[in-house]
């Protein structure tokens, strides 16, 4: 069931208002800050507020310009985008108020809250592209807006890993573009469609071009391997950035467009039919591997947080690719467990860093007596990457384990397992360091950070364990999630 | 005999342009091209355009000479 | 390398337009299109329907005036061209004066060495000659070879030969400052005036009554568009003359 | 009102009027010469508005002045693509505005040259607007001439010490492209005995050799190229542009350079239409063209400093753009050529406009030297930005649709390395620009100084900020121009059956 | 093909003349020379438009007494009027220039002006 409605562009308007609200009150922080506040929560309460018609199936639809017939910025809010919206509002709300924290006393504060709110505007925005061409303009809007942020600091080593990750991500955008002009010349369309708009007559050499230009133009931001260079050097932005980039908007924004091609442009049929799932598959599980190894070997806590990025992506794109209801489940809700353990994991070394100082895992011995909340969070999020039952990541690879035995791909089992034991082996040494690691003659105060920053932390820590108790708990994101499966398979 | 006139009036403006570009004095080269043009003038008269042939003695022959004359007097006579 | 490169270009021009021009329909051949098709035309009706003997001048001014139109336009941008590009500082003081531009300039001319005598003497003794066959050519341009554009050029060159011989003061005077920007336009704003005097006439812009009628009118109108014509390039060659001159 | 049938002659007459009478109104005042240009362009955009709605509602339409017949006399000839003339004059009205302050502010130039100045503007746009609407061949290169001598000086005109060189390196190619153009329609002529380009288009089929058509059409093609500065023809074009006034700058990279596309579709007009020679080879020989210029311009200007080259340099791969969608010769990219001609006019003067704000109050160039504008100058800042994204081509802004439609254009013609060449120079002109917003708003000034100017002046700013929301507008309402060009595309590509 | 050259000798001469006006421009340094080669190209055309209207024993085309047809054509003749006009007005502008360059760089070699910049 189609309605029309305007809350699929109020959503992204809101944050899009909030941006050139928070440009025009200046230096005011107060403003500012009651801008971002209300903004975030506003769009909050406008896309919960189309959350139960999503659970039913109700798709939300609003075309808003049409350039020429079939090229134009229209926007459709079906269950797979809405679980997409849910999961970055939710996290603007809460990172907005790490950020407000985190953010004290920075001399762009103004650039920084108003590109951050364009950013998230562009995030909802891409999860309720209805076509190619919208998702395409918000896919660049994102780059060009995150952009600032990355080189927030101006200094060289900023504007070196900026100019890295634009070169990266606009190459890729340009594969996205030729990939949609493909697909607009062989079927006079961009919609995202049900199951797809591609077919196979149109022949191997086209549908693999398509594929290529569209999967490899996305998984740049994916961070797939080997297009993932960028990732690590953009590290050098502020914290709160680097969990907005790594969390929800950019990485998720490369994901969910792999979801989008495989599910909305090419259908599970066509891709099952065609196999150009497999070599991607292969791909994900390298990647999923590889990165992991590295992140054992990094000591900056943010590098090492990153290729664990890197390898959880991939568990997106492997499921993706797997093309089973069960691998799909475990995809989407990925999307919101890796969210928000990650964006824990990045509050944590925020704080640890506007606290202490310090940036790399070797001098965080002790540091949980220091901070015993904080890296509470940590090991919460930790658990979660681990597997551990109970905790967000655990869903995922039960799914994604289904969904590879359902497709008779048994050695994906075989890589979550190893996964599991890499990322225990780069997250448990922090967690024991911190704990059980005390240097002699540590003063044992508890010297928490700020309030705002501890406080936004712990919820996303508390959303983890959320997530991963109560996934048969009708209105939590993995109900949306099914949803949007039993959508995509037709079920 | 029209014919010889012809080919005599063809190889004459060869031959001066060929000269217009040996020349080194620039003002020499003026001169030429203004013969040229003249050579010019009568071949068009010959061929039935008077029309052309007078303008081409005023204007190409005459202004466009004085215009190059005076542009090398303001700037300088010897091609390097 | 060079001689190499230009040998090489020469070549590449020269093939292809031997090559298009051997092709070309046989030179003097009577039954090309060039002679069957608009020419044919013109040649046979031209007279009466242009109103001048001269066809040349028919098709100039009545066939194709706005091509006319534009060539007078044309020399007029190169005027405006060259004083856009001539004028200097340093001659001319900071002022509302701008448009007399040669006269200002006159007055630091450079010192030039004294014209001969005898050229002196043969341009003042033929300049009233040479101005009345500039005249003729002017006004007989619709019957015999000429017209406004041949007679401008004469006058011009006439305006030029005896700048250099009397000096700026004396000939400043056929060229009064308030005249000069009409005298400069004056081709183009004749073909626009009888273009709307014929436009009235006949409902086409540049329209030649072709009335029995009305001959008259159309002889006049023609008169007045060779006159405008010579009276234009005149002042526009002999401006150009005096600003290269001046600077 | 629009059915007037004189609106044709007086939109190409009034400019070039207006030009005779600039140095007569200044007689008493030079101060009156701008407000004159304005007064005129005001009236030719009228003249210009009614024949595009006329167009627009009729098709087609011819007006014969002297009430001569074709092809006995010249026919002025109004087609879609003639609407260009919509916005030579919205340009040429705002530069002329643009002008009022830049020309007295520049220091080099004697203040009485400055009516000269207005009148070769108004020579130039008239002269444009005659070559569009022109439906004959030889009037079509006297036009070519007005246009062109008057461009030449007008690039000269800032007195700078390189103005002169550059303006005759313009001045020499330019010449000999427009004796090519005037050699080939001696040829075709020859061949035809005809003038009229629709009388040419049916004649020129019936002849026994095809040599000599062919090399017209070559000649005709090399020298249009030159005008629009294709690549191995464009050499003169980065320092003319660079050189000349900003307003100029923008009235040449606008619609100067376009001039030559123009004629270049006139080409196709007929010889598509006259079917005597097979395109295949010149088609991908501009699409070749046309696809070098597009990486070779963008490449150019990434490694360019000061702000005005890199624009000239990008007109050169925009250039590309719109021949390779000619070359293409499919509808789509037809289609997407032509508007491309609107649109980068419009997004052009944006940009060369901007750059001249800023040049205005800085007396800067370089993008080094001009680090941090951003800070002090947002507002022109903001244009030049909408300027960058339009000319990348993100939608929703002008430049996305005709990007768009060419490179669908080399899909459908399958000759998808085309449709790549045009998408990653698309990515190398945004590099460029994301260096000039780069230095605008996240380098630390070089000197601190900029950081107090103050907002261009309004006559300069208002220009500035129309452009930039029409580049903005103009992609909103981007299926206009294709609607309206789309029966002039498919008139011009019939006779191949497309 | 030399016979087709032989009858067409008038067109062969203006490419020629064509090509040394194009030979001078290119070679030469002089921007004068330049310029003055440009003049022979911009001839060579219109003496190559006039040979287009040239018929065989034709006469000027001026219906007066005694004139007798054939006629030449005049639209070539109408046309190289024009042609020649705007030759004049392009070499006024083109020696305006060269007069300006000299005074601000004391040279109108091309080679060395390259060097100033």
């Amino acid at each position: 069931m189609e309605v029309t409605d305007i809350r699929v562009i109020l959503a992204p308007a809101i944050s899009l208002l909030c941006a050139a609200l928070v440009f025009l009150a200046g230096s005011n922080k107060h403003w500012r800050r009651f801008w971002m506040l209300s903004a975030a929560t506003l769009k909050l309460g406008v896309v919960m507020s189309m959350l139960p018609g999503s659970l039913q199936g109700t798709v939300y639809t609003w075309g808003m310009i049409e350039f020429t017939p079939g090229i134009g910025l229209a926007f459709r809010a079906d269950a797979l985008g809405m679980f997409f919206a849910v999961v970055s509002s939710t996290l603007w709300v809460i990172t907005t108020i790490y950020a407000i924290g985190y953010m004290t006393g920075d001399e762009h504060r103004v650039r920084f809250f108003g590109f951050f709110a364009l950013c998230v505007s562009t995030t909802v925005g891409l999860a309720f592209a209805e076509n190619l061409l919208t998702f395409f303009l918000f896919y660049e809007m994102l780059t060009i807006c995150t952009y600032p942020l990355v080189i927030h600091d101006e200094t060289p080593d900023a504007l070196k890993a900026g100019r890295k990750y634009l070169t990266y991500t606009l190459i890729g955008g340009a594969f996205i573009m030729v990939g949609s002009v493909i697909v607009y010349d062989a079927t006079g369309t961009l919609s995202l469609g049900h199951p797809g708009i591609l077919s196979a007559e149109l022949g191997t050499r086209t549908l693999l071009l398509i594929f290529v230009s569209l999967v490899g133009g996305f998984a740049v931001k994916a961070a797939v391997m080997p297009l993932h260079g960028w990732l690590p050097s953009a590290m050098v932005a502020p914290t709160p950035v680097s969990a907005l980039l790594h969390a929800v908007a950019v990485v998720k924004a490369g994901a969910f467009g792999i979801l989008r091609t495989v599910y909305n442009v090419f259908g599970v049929d066509l891709l099952e039919d065609i196999g150009f799932a497999v070599p991607l598959m292969w791909i994900a599980a390298f990647t999923i591997l590889a990165a992991s190894l590295v992140a054992i070997f990094q000591d900056n806590i943010k590098r090492r947080l990153a290729f664990s990025t890197i390898s959880q992506l991939s568990y997106i794109v492997l499921g993706a690719a797997l093309l089973t209801p069960f691998a799909a489940t475990a995809a989407i809700v990925h999307i919101a467990n890796q969210a928000f353990a990650k964006i824990t994991m990045f509050f944590v070394a925020g704080a640890i860093q506007r606290t202490t100082g310090k940036t790399n895992v070797h001098e965080l011995a002790g540091i949980g007596y220091r901070m015993p909340w904080t890296m509470g969070a940590f090991t919460v999020a930790a658990l979660s990457f681990i597997g551990m039952p109970l905790f967000a990541g655990f869903i995922t690879k039960w799914y994604l384990s289904l969904g590879a035995l359902e497709s008779g791909e048994y050695w994906v089992l075989a890589v979550m397992i190893a996964s599991s034991l890499f990322n225990a082996a780069y997250f448990l040494p922090i967690v024991y360091l911190a704990f059980f690691k005390a240097p002699p003659g540590t003063q044992l105060r508890v010297a928490e950070a700020r309030p705002t920053l501890l406080i936004s932390t712990l919820v996303a820590a508390a959303y983890v364990i959320v997530l991963g108790t109560t996934a048969e708990v009708p209105g939590m994101p993995f109900s949306l999630a099914q949803a949007a499966v039993h959508f995509v398979f037709g079920m | 005999m029209s014919a010889v006139f012809d080919i005599m009036l063809l190889v004459f403006l060869i031959v001066t342009a060929l000269a217009v570009a040996r020349a080194k004095d620039l003002l020499g080269a003026a001169i030429l091209f203004s013969s040229y043009s003249l050579m010019m003038c009568l071949l068009w008269q010959h061929r039935g355009a008077p029309d052309v042939a007078m303008t081409e003695a005023a204007v190409g022959a005459g202004i466009t000479t004085v215009l190059f004359l005076v542009a090398i007097g303001r700037t300088t006579r010897r091609e390097k | 390398m060079k001689k190499a490169f230009v040998a090489a270009l020469l070549i590449l021009t020269a093939m292809p337009l031997l090559i298009g021009v051997a092709a070309l329909p046989p030179h003097g051949d009577p039954d090309t299109p060039v002679h069957t098709h608009i020419s044919a035309r013109y040649l046979e009706e031209g007279r009466e329907e242009a109103g001048a003997d001269n066809i040349v001048t028919g098709v100039l001014l009545n066939y194709r005036g706005l091509d006319t139109a534009g060539e007078v336009t044309v020399i007029f941008t190169a005027l405006m061209a060259g004083l856009a590009v001539l004028i200097s500082h340093k001659k001319q003081p900071e002022g509302d004066a701008a448009y007399d531009a040669a006269e200002a300039a006159a007055e630091d001319a450079p010192v030039r060495a004294p014209v001969s005598p005898v050229v002196s003497f043969v341009v003042r003794l033929l300049a009233p000659f040479i101005a009345l066959f500039a005249v003729y050519v002017i006004v007989n341009g619709h019957v015999t070879p000429g017209g406004g554009f041949q007679g401008g050029a004469i006058l011009g060159a006439l305006f030029i030969a005896l700048t250099i011989v009397l000096g700026r003061e004396r000939t400043r005077t056929l060229m009064p400052r308030l005249a000069q920007p009409w005298m400069q336009g004056a081709a183009l704003l004749t073909f626009v005036g009888v273009g709307i005097v014929g436009g009235a006439l006949t409902g086409y812009f540049l329209g030649f009554p072709a009335d029995a009628s009305l001959h008259l009118a159309r002889k006049l109108m023609m008169l007045v568009l060779e006159a405008g014509i010579g009276l234009g390039g005149a002042a526009v060659f002999a401006t150009l003359f005096l600003q290269m001159e001046a600077e | 009102m629009a059915a007037w049938p004189h609106w044709l002659p007086l939109v190409v007459l009034a400019p070039l009027l207006g030009a005779v009478f600039t140095p007569v109104v200044s007689l008493r005042s030079r101060h009156v010469a701008p407000w004159w240009a304005l007064a005129v362009m005001s009236a030719t955009s009228v003249a210009a508005l009614f024949l595009v709605l006329r167009v627009a509602s009729e098709g087609p339409f011819s007006y014969l002045p002297g009430g001569w017949q074709p092809p006995y006399g010249i026919e002025l000839r109004f087609d879609e693509f003639s609407a260009v003339i919509s916005v030579i004059c919205l340009i040429g009205w705002l530069a002329v505005l643009y002008s009022l302050r830049y020309t007295e502010w520049l220091r080099e130039v004697p203040k009485q040259r400055i009516p000269y100045y207005y009148a070769l503007l108004l020579l130039n746009l008239g002269g444009m607007i005659g070559f569009v609407v022109t439906g004959d061949l030889f009037n079509l290169f006297v036009f070519l001439e007005i246009l062109s001598l008057s461009a030449y000086a007008l690039v000269a005109f800032s007195g700078e010490h390189i103005a002169e060189m550059a303006a005759f390196k313009y001045l020499l190619m330019g010449a000999i492209s427009s004796l090519l153009v005037l050699f080939s329609v001696g040829i075709i002529f020859g061949i035809t005995g005809s003038l009229n380009m629709a009388d040419v288009a049916t004649r020129i089929g019936q002849l026994d050799s095809a040599a000599p058509a062919a090399l017209a059409l070559a000649m005709l093609a090399i020298g249009f190229m030159v005008k629009a500065a294709v690549f191995p023809v464009h050499i003169w074009l980065p320092d003319a542009h660079a050189i000349a006034p900003s307003p100029i700058s923008a009235v040449l990279s606008g619609l100067v350079v376009k001039v030559g596309i123009i004629g270049l579709i006139r080409v196709y007009q007929i010889y598509y239409a006259a079917g005597v020679l097979d395109l295949h080879t010149l088609n991908q020989v501009l699409v070749w063209l046309g696809a070098i210029s597009i990486v070779m311009g963008a490449f150019f200007a990434i490694f360019q400093d000061d702000i005005k080259l890199m624009l000239a340099y990008s007109t050169i791969s925009n250039v590309g753009y719109i021949v390779m969608g000619l070359g293409l010769s499919t509808n789509f990219s037809v289609i997407g050529g032509s508007v491309h001609v609107f649109n980068h006019a419009l997004i052009k003067a944006t940009l060369f406009l901007a750059a001249g704000a800023l040049i205005y109050r800085t007396g800067y160039r370089t993008l080094t030297d001009l680090r941090g504008i951003g800070r002090s100058m947002p507002l022109t800042c903001i244009a030049i930005s909408i300027g960058a994204i339009s000319i990348v081509g993100i939608p929703p802004t002008a430049g996305f649709l005709c990007k768009w439609y060419i490179a669908l254009g080399a899909f459908e013609a399958d000759q998808p390395f085309f449709g790549f060449a045009l998408i990653f120079g698309a990515l190398f002109i945004f590099i460029y620009y994301i260096r000039m917003v780069n230095a605008f708003y996240f380098q630390a000034p070089v000197h601190p100084e900029i950081l107090e100017v103050a907002e261009a002046p309004l006559s300069m700013l208002a220009p500035t900020l129309l452009l930039a929301s029409l580049c903005l507008i103009m992609g909103i309402l981007g299926r206009i121009p294709l609607a309206f060009i789309e029966p002039a595309a498919a008139r011009l590509l019939a006779p191949l059956g497309g | 093909m030399l016979e087709a050259l032989w009858n067409n000798v008038d067109y062969v001469a203006s490419v020629v003349l064509f090509c040394i006006g194009l030979y001078i421009i290119i070679a030469k340094n002089n921007l004068i020379k330049k310029f003055l080669g440009l003049n022979i190209m911009e001839t060579a055309v219109f003496s190559f438009i006039i040979a287009l209207g040239v018929i065989d024993g034709g006469d000027a085309p001026i219906m007066g007494a005694g004139a007798h047809a054939p006629f030449s054509s005049p639209v070539p003749q109408a046309l190289v009027l024009t042609g020649i006009v705007v030759a004049v007005s392009t070499t006024a502008l083109a020696l305006s220039l060269i007069i300006r360059i000299y005074r601000q760089c004391g040279t109108i070699e091309a080679d060395e002006l390259r060097e100033m910049e």
